[in-house]
């Protein structure tokens, strides 16, 4: 029992040093200026901008999101601002001290490249998920983040084209993570985001049709958070790179178990949904649970699960 | 348009009215007062400790009035029971906390002349606020028009009466005022002027309708719209309306009022 | 609009004539007696009775079990009392008309088929359900059904030893389940059944710990239904062999979901447990939609999902 | 012992006990009566139509007791609320329905010449039936040893000192009865006299040290084991009790009451 005030609640994730090992998920917190009324985006460790493509998109039509037991489907597809617009307009509208990491999406690898070269050098970004859960056209729409030889194609031209702090982010619906992990590791990324949405189908039974336009979508929310966990050990145990874990955290609990598991920080996502101050109540609730057992420092949690049978 | 916060609010009072509505004032401290047409996004059910995780996502409700209660502020939602979301409202007892974010949205803005307010099913909440404005700045300048399929399905009647409007109902089934449809009646009110701004909130059919009937007279229409949500406030993305013009708008931070004419009322959901 | 009771409910699922197509799930109804006090087998099209293996087993020590979001992680590992035990023992004391669905899973393929053989020409065993959610040894502990060739030989082996009706029940930790589909389809298997629990770990903040003896467990119940959902239609679209669908299913609207995706029958799990009438309401309630949507047979809804967009 | 039905009960009322302890009394239509030490799976929350999926297991309960209020069977129920599930069953209100499935698994049976009932926390509600029906049949040969943190912890009291039985209490603080733990009762009531039978039920700590103070004193002894459940009537494995000859119980089917000596308290989660 320690005092709270006195945890050490920094991280490093991928090279990019962090005040608290809390961030929010990209796609969930839009380029953070919706969230101002809310909470001071400073009381984050940082967060992960809504994924970039290289020109603005449109998005999938309505019905794009639906409801589904303890989480939600969705189907937005590519819908952003586009590179140049969040540079030009969005960095310069938020706070400094932000720690800001831009996420980006293709569906070929050499806009992929171009996404992350425009970039890169831009002040303000202090790192760069790779969001390899999108279909890829080449492969047949398949999931760039599905295929090791594919994957490790994308992440080999995203590295030679920055120098930033390299985060991949996996895709759940593999048959092995550690696999796909292992692949990063091999072609120079500094860490991993897991998991992303599980891809999922909810019918309406009435008018017996997907409920979304899509007709598949991604399912997110604390029904996916066992499953997160799972694979965050599992990559843990197959690479050394540091991983940001996320999927269905609500609370500080839910976060420290991700540390237990082996990430060095996480991502709130969907509860940002529910409570837009959610992320800042986590990382105050982690700072608690440190003092309440001893931790004087948090990182000190990280992979501190204990798997020996009891 | 007054900032949105975030705060766990209160149950003050909850009574059934009719045969599905519901009647909730909620206590919500610091609440910095809204416009026409803006909504809340409401969590009910068990918070804190033990939280709800399903159902998972909060519900968009229009703030039907506000008011101070000694000393403190209330605001009002009128509402349907369907599933379970608004079970879980209707579930509610005095003293139980609700997660309130809002108000949100852009609302119907500073009303025209001559008001012509046409709503239904639970489209009614969101244009009583207007109308009460309306009449305490231009006293006889607005008319509202309800519909239902029967009378006891009406939210609000006997508020609106109380403003003192204009008030005409059509229910399907005639049980209360004209039987028919409330479209019905705004054809016949915009066959006899058709200088009023046409202001709907209701069924996507019906708004849709409405749309079309104004356009037909050359009558200006807004329309608040009624999608799916899941944050309330722009992320998510998931609320998104077809434009006439190609693409998409936010409806929860684009509207939910729009200029009916600018919606591609087919492609809505 | 047309009467209930005029609706014809039967379906044939993978040569197995069925008076619905409502089963209840391996591992999840236990022999079938234990439900004896809470509803009459015969109304149910059949059940799944619990996995076997060649000798009796013990399983894990506890804990077992731990609740999820909408869900339930078990890790019972291999309790059973044993093929023969189950028929010597636990076939005769079934009613009458009660139709049995063995499964059966091994750590090792040729005692897979050594179960098969001895389950088959039993008088109640109509027909067989091979729980490839297994650990390996060989392959280093992976499920058989993660594996393609893996899968092939198995099923290869566990189909020349019997001449019953051979579903294979599928993993749902894969990257594509329309090519485990497609293995099943080539080596000769009469049917699918899917999906078995999510692979998953939860954990004991507070004793830092995973909640369960054995580290990982499997998820099932409402939180997994639209992952299983997607999965049944995706092996739909890839085999044209019948499917039994499950995961999460608690009403009559879930079951329907899963006949309109693909599924000629379906399987009522963990619900069970919160309900030990609940296959018999499933059973009524997809009589009355059928009822309620015009439709006089069940079969005319499956597969009746219209994918076009809305 | 009586077959099991599953049925919708209603909440008759229920009532807050010291700091969180609650009583639940359940109207439950055709109820066949119980033994004492049998319990029963409880669903509270949303039922029906809009049907509640999380938490979604069932959560077992003893039966504390049973009675006929106006032509109808009524159970009580003792609990403690610990996490989401009993926090739902103490949001009950009267008319509400709560799945029951019961009652379940084997009791105590016919109890022995001389009764020591020895109990801590939840376990007080799982030995009060027992005590009552020792009592009417051989009144003065059971002694009850209740044992809390504090004295407000403590479930049912009043109702033992009613039954006129033989009443022994410790609390850790001292804020009643003894000083100390309820154990301590028993090793003093043994060492006097270790003839009776020893019926334990709390938490797994306690009852493994009465099993083996009883053990020391060669007096047989009974615990009444409270592990996780899924399902209360034996088919999803998941109350597994390890054995001392090796292999596993299943405490909803072989037990919940089980002779000490039998079961491998180290590897109790
Ligand atoms: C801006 C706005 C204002 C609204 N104001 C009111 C009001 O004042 N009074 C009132 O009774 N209702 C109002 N509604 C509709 C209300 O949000 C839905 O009735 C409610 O969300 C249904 O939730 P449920 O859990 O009962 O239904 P479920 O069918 O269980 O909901 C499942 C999911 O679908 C969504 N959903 C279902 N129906 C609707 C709908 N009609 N509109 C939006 N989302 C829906 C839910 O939010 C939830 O995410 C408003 C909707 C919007 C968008
Ligand atoms: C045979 C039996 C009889 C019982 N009788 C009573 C009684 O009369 N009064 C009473 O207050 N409690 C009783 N308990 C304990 C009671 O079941 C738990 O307190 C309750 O399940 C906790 O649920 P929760 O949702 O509040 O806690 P959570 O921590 O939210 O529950 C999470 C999961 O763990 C399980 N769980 C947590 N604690 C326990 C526990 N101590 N025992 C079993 N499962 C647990 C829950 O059932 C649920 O599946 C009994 C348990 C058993 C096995
Ligand atoms: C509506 C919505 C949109 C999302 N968009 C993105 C995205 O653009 N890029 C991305 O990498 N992840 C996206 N995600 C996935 C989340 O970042 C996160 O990985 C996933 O939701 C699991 O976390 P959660 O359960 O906490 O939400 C999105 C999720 C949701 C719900
Ligand atoms: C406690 C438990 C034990 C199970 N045991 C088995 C088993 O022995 N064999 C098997 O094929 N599936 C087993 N399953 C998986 C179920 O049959 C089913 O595939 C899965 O639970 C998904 O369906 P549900 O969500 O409706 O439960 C088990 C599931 C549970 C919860
Ligand atoms: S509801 Fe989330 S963007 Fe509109
Ligand atoms: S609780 Fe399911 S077997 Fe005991």
């Amino acid at each position: 029992m320690s005092d709270a005030e006195d945890v050490d609640l920094r991280v490093e994730l991928a090279g990019i040093p962090l005040r608290n090992p809390v961030l929010t998920a990209s796609g969930t917190f839009g380029y953070g200026t919706e969230f101002a009324p809310f909470l001071d985006l400073r009381r984050l460790g940082g967060f992960v901008a809504k994924s970039l493509t290289l020109e603005p998109r449109r998005g999938n039509p309505p019905p794009r999101i639906a409801e589904a037991p303890s989480g939600m489907l969705n189907a937005i597809s590519l819908e952003n601002v586009g590179v140049d617009a969040f540079v030009r307009e969005k960095l310069p509208a938020l706070p400094e001290g932000v720690v800001v990491v831009a996420s980006l999406f293709e569906t070929e690898i050499d806009r992929y490249a171009e996404v992350a070269k425009r970039l890169s050098g831009v002040a303000r970004v202090s790192g760069l998920e790779l969001n390899a859960s999108c279909p890829h056209v080449k492969s047949g729409g398949i999931e760039f983040g599905q295929n090791p030889a594919v994957l490790a194609t994308l992440v080999r031209a995203v590295r030679r084209a920055t120098t930033l702090p390299l985060l991949v982010k996996l895709s759940p619906n593999v048959t092995d993570i550690g696999e796909m992990a292992r692949v990063c590791e091999a072609e120079g990324a500094d860490g991993l985001s897991l998991i992303n949405s599980v891809q999922a189908l909810e019918i309406d039974v009435e008018r017996r049709r997907p409920v979304l336009s899509n007709g598949l979508g991604g399912l997110s929310g604390p029904a996916i958070r066992p499953i997160a966990l799972r694979m965050v050990w599992q990559a843990r145990r197959a690479v050394k790179l540091p991983i940001c874990g996320m999927g269905g955290i609500a609370s500080a609990e839910d976060a420290v178990k991700f540390l237990l598991c082996g990430a060095t920080a996480v991502q709130v996502g969907t509860q940002n949904y529910l409570d837009p101050a959610a992320a800042a109540g986590v990382v105050d609730g982690i700072r608690a649970y440190c003092a309440r057992h001893g931790f004087s420092r948090v990182v000190d949690l990280v992979g501190a699960l204990d798997m020996r049978r009891p | 348009m007054p900032a949105p916060i975030r705060v766990d609010a209160q149950v003050a009072s909850l009574s059934q009215e009719g045969t599905a509505s519901w009647r909730l004032w909620l206590r919500v401290p610091a609440w910095p007062g809204f416009e026409p047409g803006q909504f809340v996004m409401l969590s009910p059910g068990p918070r804190g400790a033990a939280p709800r995780s399903d159902p998972l996502l909060p519900r968009p409700m229009a703030v039907y009035r506000e008011r101070r209660a000694n000393g403190e502020s209330e605001i009002e939602i009128l509402f349907k029971r369907h599933g379970r979301g608004t079970a879980l409202l209707a579930a509610c007892a005095p003293g139980d906390r609700v997660g309130v974010v809002g108000p949100l949205g852009r609302g119907f803005g500073q009303t025209s002349e001559r008001a012509l307010l046409v709503a239904g099913g639970t489209g009614i909440a969101s244009v009583y606020e207007l109308a009460a404005r309306q009449e305490g700045r231009a006293p006889g300048t607005a008319r509202v028009l309800l519909g239902a399929r029967t009378g006891a399905d009406l939210m609000g009647v006997s508020d609106f009466e109380a403003l003192g409007v204009a008030l005409e109902i059509a229910t399907e089934d005639g049980s209360l005022g004209r039987r028919g449809l409330v479209t019905d009646l705004l054809e016949a009110e915009l066959a006899r002027d058709a200088s009023a701004h046409v202001y709907a909130c209701g069924p996507t059919a019906m708004m849709r309708r409405c749309a079309e009937i104004a356009a037909s007279r050359g009558a200006p229409c807004s329309a608040s719209l009624e999608n799916p949500m899941a944050c309330g406030f722009g992320v998510c993305l998931g609320c998104a309306a077809p434009l006439r013009a190609g693409g998409f708008a936010l409806v929860c931070r684009d509207g939910p009022v729009f200029d009916a004419a600018a919606i591609a009322w087919e492609g809505m959901p």
